[in-house]
């Protein structure tokens, strides 16, 4: 092109992101919801799961190419659409596969040049490494401004004392990623799996349980001193990249349960018509429609804002919020609308309920 | 004399349930959720199978009734406080304790309040000592609780009953099930009466129990009826077709089950709520009353929104209770309370999850069952849209056909 | 009766309370809802509005006899109803009409005797005496706990500084009770009209408009030592039998909603039949009994808490809190039942709107 | 390539907007609301009449719109920000001044929209410098725009139009008015059919002016039409009855009105929202976004959701703009983003109100008047409910006949 076109208000996909978009949909639909309900029941991922999701490629896409990577650049849009269309599958199932992303995107985002040839080359590999972020806290009034895990200077390395709650795949993660208050300020640590003090323990949820949440505590484990992220941790922006994979997620899910319900209730006949035919229904379902992309042009902006480098904390406070709000109303609403029906283990609709639960309670484990 | 307290004689009623939510039911409350499809063997303390009455007792029992009658007549007139005000007081603690439980005390039944509601002497002598469930949906019909296609044709003496009911709870532990069924199809709701069948009856075959979000402690089964064939006097009410009547007769036990719904409602909220400022409390939280809302934290100003629902709606099904001993006609209050309730319910009890973040989502605590019992009791007896749906006719004059 | 009834759940009036009601409610629609339009478009209350209001006789009700009053006991259920069925009538001259009283009941509630014999007797009088409590401040997070209008020991006396905001009738008031910090704590001031450094202006606001609310200021406002409210100002007790009046009087302005939009629904046809045939709208008026009902009963129980001489505090701020929430709700339900009549001022919705929107903004004002 | 960012070219536009409602429309807002059915003088700057256009100007004018054409060609394929995205960062920025004077400002009618939607070049030349209000609903249709009473019957060269028009903005101030009339109302839809009838055609008679709850400055007129005759050319559209085309000729309008009103009401609740921001500011409320939602006060905590519910309205607005300006099917979306944004300028101006206290209240502040003008803008161009019934009908693929 000759003229270069100015920056436009643009809904539009690249061509690489409707191909990915196709290719991970595709997985959603036969990796994933097909193999959902038997996950939740069992409490783990699918056999083989982990495997196929990282045929998908996507760990390695952002990684340098010296490292064994493709070496694109960072792209918390893609990332963001990929949370959205792995979680239309199952949203225990896309934070897991997504798990090792969150820990590469952290390292790429935060990380020194040595951590990144440290850690990073493993996540190109063919064979499934599994990774983690250790944030949140079991106490109810869990504030990530304020962390109860602490990390002390120890020698030329660090001690670290505290418990984190609601750690995805934490038991087979070779590595995670523990915040904690070191004097006063947020920092993270790489801590290894198998370190001394360290006991992870499985931990069961409303929902997300072929996730294998974990509880980790850390009792006076020692990290060296090259185990802490970076120089000095931007834990608000973590956690903003954060706040935008999760809202992706509830995006995602939302769009699972719009299309069950709108074939359901078309197909459901009461008093004679389909229950469509019901002003209560039928507007319940475009309440769903409404808030559902009203929360994904909140998610879309501030995902967009974080790779044009613009200031993105605000939109994804507020995208954040949405979803948490009208995630959870969407999926107690999608229940409603399959009445008795929607209560039974058969459909799909309590499963989400249980899922959307956690969109406003989950911190940092999706990082885009 | 307006006054909304409870009378001190209810006081003793309501301690006593509260003793069996926190000693009986909340310790296995966890246990059941996860074993779901097993007995609580705990419960039969409660109960276990009841003898039918001898010919003695039954006489005694009348005596009584005659000795209630005259205090009744006495009463003409004033204010009561009974079963039904009662009932909601009971029902609300206990399920503070564990609404699938309480659903599963052996011998109470949704089908024994339709027993006691429309039964005859002689049939509530037959079948009060009965431990029955009640069976209505079937797999093609949800809210259209009119549309049902179970069969009941008289044959000599007999009732044969065939078709299929889904969600009954409490259908593979009771010994009896009231079935809904037509007695002709064609002649629409009119038709439609309800029966007693013993569970043993040949041609009454359990299908299966569904597993569900919450409330795992209950059963709720699927129940087939293969011409299925019960005594002539089992069925409940007069066996006339009468159009002008019409539904009235199976439907009229909605107005004292409704509210009894709102309370279980009522009482899984009130454990979300309890335990929530509790636990909020421990981290310094206090929803103090000492700031008017705009001046006190998020969390206050929702722990406060949350017992302002909660109370609005335990004084609305007071008042369908209470319209009830008074022998006022409550339909409508009956459905307001239900709807009410149903949505306050789910609502208080996720946001007590998400208030409690992992301590909320996660099993350590009940939060998150209680989040998971709540939503059905948003739906049986009548979705949330169903009793809007009543509310809206009663309020407006409006017949079925035309609000549909 | 020869056994005590024991005290029951009830929700029966007596028959005392029966009668008030009918002729509050008579009153109600002759002298108030068909004269409410006229009054808004004027900004004043009917001519003779307040002479006819005080031929119903509650202010002289609960005033001891040797007052010149009948000497009955205090009740804030009777004050409640009284409220909520002036309400049904018209919201702004309800307040107007029970001003007085709430200041008599607030000397009866907490006044010294000395100070009963002052201000009660004009009350029990044959002509209109007007009073009023200034509570509320301008400032936009008025906080009733934090007042910023102050009184000083000045002499035997005190000087009082401030400004007052939404003082209802105030520029008709024979006395004002004026509420202020004096030595950090609250207490309560008789200013009489025309005292020097008191300045009175009237100030429109969205609604109640018929009841002139008044914004007061006071420069150095000089009062005895007299003056002073009892011995120590129960600023908490107060301000909640005033939460119980405000409830109330959202009770019966959403009453007033509830039974217009029905008539007016079920004779408007649209697309054929009457609007109320659709769920949308028929569930929408389902609503708002359901929600009235509530608020209504959390009023009542407050109320007769107050009256068995129970804590109420807790009882009347959830009444308060819904009638604030639920009553704005109820309005502007109203307003959309009628589309865009219920825009124009010739229905009574939107002056109902205008009106609920006060609910949760007015303080002190009403006093049961 | 994603970007819900402002272009740069359209900033300029926004500028512009915002100072005209700083600038202008602000400081006579108040006077405007209290001297109902007065005209606001002020305004007479930005246009008074215009003159019909020379034919040179109309030559000119056909040169550019080839010259469009062609640069259209080019961009082919190129996603667009054209007049519709500009048309609704334009609305919010003046309604953020004052909606009511928005609408008053000369020149700029409903009617405006139609005949740009639908008129043939020759019309538009004729109609282009109209001062066009738009006149649908009767007295008794209201959100029924199919049912409409009003008649045209051609007779010779001329329509014969009967019928009373209500609700009709700026019906008194425009110059013509575009009126919905039925060529034959036992056809249904499909006759209905729009007419361009200057205001001063004999039988074209103002009958009132609505006194309205807000959006005082802005007149609402009704207009009867007495045998009131227009050339037969003044028909926008075809005159022929396609009863399969039906009513999607007078109707496709509204999908480029209803994100206009979105517009609106996103002007009117973010000058709720600014000024209560500041007044709070001033106070010490700090909603910096510092801390999680339920770590805040209960105050910033709904400043939060305030400014959440808004700009998600505000993208729902922008992307029906941002289909229409690139000839994607908006129809849903476009009731999509009206029924959000008519539902949240109308929460949000009624809490600010409420946060504000007295000071909301009051007249000394505009406040109240916001919480006055939203009202409409979850009325007009279609309420709420019909949005939402407009919405289900696409997303469940339903005909009205089917979802009612």
């Amino acid at each position: 092109m000759s003229e270069q076109q100015e920056p436009l208000f643009d809904l539009t996909l690249t061509e690489d992101q409707q191909l990915m978009r196709e290719t991970v949909s595709r997985f959603a639909t036969s990796e994933m919801r097909e193999k959902s309900r038997a996950a939740d029941e069992a409490g783990e991922a699918p056999e083989g799961f982990y495997e196929r999701a990282l045929e998908l490629g996507f760990n390695m896409v952002q990684i340098p190419e010296d490292l064994g990577g493709m070496g694109a650049e960072r792209s918390p849009i893609s990332n963001m659409l990929l949370a959205e269309d792995l979680a239309v599958g199952d949203m225990s199932l896309a934070i897991g596969a997504l798990s090792a992303l969150s820990f590469v995107n952290t390292v790429l985002d935060q990380g020194s040049e040595a951590q990144k040839k440290k850690w990073l080359p493993r996540f190109a590999e063919e064979d499934v490494h599994q990774a983690t972020i250790a944030m949140m806290e079991p106490q109810a009034r869990f504030d990530s401004t304020d962390l109860k895990t602490t990390a002390k200077k120890d020698g030329d390395g660090y001690v670290i004392d505290g418990v984190k709650a609601m750690v995805p795949v934490a038991a087979s993660s070779e590595v995670m990623l523990v915040v904690a208050t070191l004097d006063g300020e947020p920092a993270a640590f790489f801590v290894e799996a198998g370190a001394s003090g360290l006991a992870i323990e499985k931990q069961d949820h409303m929902g997300l349980r072929p996730l294998e949440l974990c509880t980790v505590k850390l009792e006076g484990v020692k990290v060296g001193a090259d185990a802490k992220l970076g120089e000095k941790l931007d834990l608000v922006r973590m956690l903003d990249l954060g706040k935008i994979g999760i809202s992706a997620l509830a995006v995602g899910t939302c769009q699972a349960v719009l299309d069950y319900v709108k074939e359901y209730c078309n197909e459901r006949v009461a008093f004679g018509e389909p229950i469509t035919y019901r002003q209560s229904v039928a507007f319940m379902i475009a309440d769903i429609a409404i808030e559902l992309e009203g929360m994904r042009l909140l998610t879309y902006r501030a995902a967009a804002r974080a790779e044009q480098g613009l200031d993105f904390h605000e939109h994804a406070y507020r995208a954040h919020l949405q979803a948490a709000e009208k995630g959870m109303k969407i999926g107690t609403d999608g229940v409603q609308l399959l009445g008795g029906h929607g209560f039974i283990r058969e459909h799909m609709v309590e499963l989400w309920y249980r899922n959307l639960r956690a969109i406003g309670i989950l911190s940092g484990c999706v990082t885009v | 004399m307006i006054n909304l307290e409870l009378p001190p004689k209810l006081e003793a009623a309501r301690q006593g349930s509260r003793g069996l939510a926190e000693q009986l039911f909340r310790p296995i409350s966890r246990k059941y959720d996860k074993q779901e499809h097993d007995y609580p063997e705990e419960l039969r303390v409660l109960g276990g199978p009841r003898k039918a009455k001898t010919a003695e007792q039954i006489k005694e029992e009348q005596a009584l009734r005659e000795l209630a009658k005259a205090q009744e007549a006495k009463d003409e007139g004033k204010v009561k406080n009974g079963n039904n005000v009662q009932g909601i007081v009971s029902v609300t603690e206990m399920c503070r304790g564990d609404v699938g439980l309480m659903l599963s005390v052996p011998g109470v039944g949704l089908g024994n309040a339709a027993i006691s509601a429309v039964a005859t002497p002689e049939q509530k002598a037959r079948f009060g000592h009965c431990y029955a469930s009640m069976a209505i949906t079937e797999p093609s019909t949800g809210s259209d609780s009119a549309n049902i296609s179970t069969t009941a044709v008289l044959d000599g003496d007999e009732w044969v009953i065939n078709g299929e009911k889904i969600f009954i709870t409490a259908g593979e532990r009771c010994d009896h099930v009231v079935v809904w069924a037509t007695l002709d199809k064609s002649m629409g709701k009119a038709a439609i009466k309800s029966f007693v069948v013993p569970r043993d009856a040949p041609g009454c075959e359990l299908v299966g129990l569904e597993d569900k979000l919450g409330l795992r402690a209950s059963d709720t089964a699927t129940i087939r009826f293969d011409n299925c064939r019960v005594p002539k006097d089992n069925i409940l009410g007069s066996p006339e077709v009468d159009a002008k009547k019409g539904f009235g007769g199976v439907m009229q036990t909605f107005d004292n089950t409704r509210p009894t719904v709102a309370a279980m409602a009522l009482g899984v909220a009130r454990a979300s709520l309890d335990l929530t400022t509790e636990i909020l409390k421990k981290e310094g939280v206090k929803a103090d009353y000492a700031k008017d809302m705009w001046h006190s934290s998020a969390i206050e100003a929702e722990l406060y929104r949350m017992e302002a629902e909660w109370d609005a709606a335990r004084l609305l099904t007071m008042k369908a209770a209470f319209m009830s001993d008074n022998k006022e006609p409550n339909s409508m209050e009956a459905s307001m309370c239900k709807a009410k309730a149903g949505r306050m319910g789910n609502y208080v009890t996720l946001r007590c999850v998400e208030l409690c973040q992992a301590m909320g989502y996660s099993e350590t605590e009940l939060l998150e069952k209680w989040a998971r019992d709540s939503k059905i009791l948003d739906i049986f007896e009548g979705t949330q849209q169903i009793q809007l749906l009543i509310v809206a006719r009663r309020l407006l004059g409006l017949s079925s056909a035309q609000l549909k």
